[in-house]
């Protein structure tokens, strides 16, 4: 099953957005905690290409794709793109107690919140592609 | 668009603060904001209860580690209570909680606070 | 303000899709008696490309433009289409006590529930635009 | 997909059908098999209460044309009550209140089938 959702980078779309996968969830065996974690993700991904794209044509690609045990989510922008091998890891050592710039959690964020992440970035644009797997529909016992 | 909003309750010697909303970058300043003035009042304790708000962004929780922070210069005491099972995660994967508190709910926060 | 979705033709999709709208209605001052009536629109839109179209790709394409006044939403499929001119205004007194198809309903609701109505078929395929109007934000009082 | 239900509470000469979720074509069905299920025992009078239904389609309220024309070969009497603004205008479009009554909530309804 596959969903596509344009919307346009203004204010708090993130959150519209999240209420997509809400819905979609029904297709799913994804727990309440697991929905509240792509959730989570597709908002990271979201303000990204807000603030850091410079997209000329602000808008926000995404695909969904419902599989038997696991959603995949695609959120591409037509943005500048960025350098993924040059993003740091924060430590929240390096950002308490010292001068620094507090944020930079998104990416980790979302490599904790779904189970596989891969990002493609270049100078069209950036596609960030996260997918979460949930148990098949009637197999929780193990003599199927 | 989102109404956020933050409820103070200033105790002696502690304040609580109860958000409800979307605690992206607005909801994270207003939180600071309330955190501040209550700072200026020489309250350095604060509960933030986040039952109201279900939904977080990064940028949000930026601004909470300034808090954080500011608290800490003040050798003052933050703790978080009521959080979602997603949140919960969220400030571990960041490692929030080596520097701020977490408790189920409100009460056993300010039993703590009351006592400590 | 432009929202695109594409979803498949299965089961329960149109009360995913409305939930699409009412995320989109952050946007607007439509009250919550009127959001109503726009998913109830949308999900007999969707439930007539589904039961009628006959589309190869089982897709429905939908695109939500919000205005200051105004949020239009269009419904389409790549179906066989139908003759607009040859549906006939259901009446209850023609359906109950009789034995007649009991359906027939969906074009007069969405006539109700939106404020302008236009729809084109062909063998291409169908698509209805619907409108509803809003309060302008902030222009409440008539001394503006 | 979505998990319908119905209720169905009986009285002594009445019925109340409470139903839960989205009445498409199945939960219509599902609101119909019911009736018919009292109706089998002689029961021809219904108050069907929509509190947990906030979303209709048309075709599952096709089906509860069919369920008021049954009603009405037997004589009997069907009241709909708790319905939102939105699914009363709906039967309003649809002319279904010239067959069907129409009660702010389920007690009003059975106040009049209890006294009628
Ligand atoms: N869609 C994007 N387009 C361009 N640059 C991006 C995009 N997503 C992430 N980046 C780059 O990666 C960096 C790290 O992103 P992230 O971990 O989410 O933290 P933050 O957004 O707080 O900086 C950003 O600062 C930005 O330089
Ligand atoms: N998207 C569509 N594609 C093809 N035919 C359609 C479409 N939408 C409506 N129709 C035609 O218009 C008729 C009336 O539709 P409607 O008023 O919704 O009632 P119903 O779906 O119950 O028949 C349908 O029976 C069908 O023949």
């Amino acid at each position: 099953m596959d969903v596509f959702l344009t919307v346009p980078m203004i204010p708090d779309m993130e959150l519209a957005v999240s209420k997509t996968a809400d819905a979609l969830s029904d297709y799913t065996t994804l727990t309440p905690d697991q929905i509240d974690e792509i959730k989570q993700a597709l908002i990271e991904a979201c303000i990204n290409s807000m603030e850091h794209s410079k997209s000329a044509d602000r808008r926000i690609f995404m695909h969904f794709a419902v599989f038997d045990e696991r959603i995949q989510v695609q959120v591409s922008d037509h943005g500048v793109g960025f350098d993924v091998s040059r993003v740091e890891t924060p430590r929240i050592e390096d950002k308490i107690g010292r001068k620094t710039r507090k944020r930079g959690w998104g990416l980790k964020l979302i490599s904790h919140y779904m189970d596989e992440v891969s990002i493609q970035s270049g100078t069209t644009g950036t596609s960030i592609t996260m997918t979460k797997r949930f148990k098949v529909r009637g197999k929780d016992s193990n003599h199927d | 668009m989102t109404d956020f909003h933050v409820d103070v309750i200033k105790s002696a010697d502690y304040a609580v603060l109860r958000s409800h909303g979307y605690i992206n970058n607005l909801g994270g300043e207003k939180i600071a904001e309330e955190c501040y003035r209550m700072m200026d009042q020489s309250i350095n304790r604060f509960i933030v209860n986040l039952d109201g708000s279900k939904v977080v962004n990064s940028i949000g929780i930026s601004i909470l580690i300034e808090i954080i922070e500011k608290v800490m210069e003040k050798q003052g005491r933050l703790a978080f209570s009521n959080l979602t099972p997603t949140i919960a995660k969220t400030f571990r994967i960041m490692g929030l909680l080596q520097y701020a508190e977490l408790f189920e709910d409100e009460s056993a926060a300010a039993r703590i606070f009351q006592t400590g």
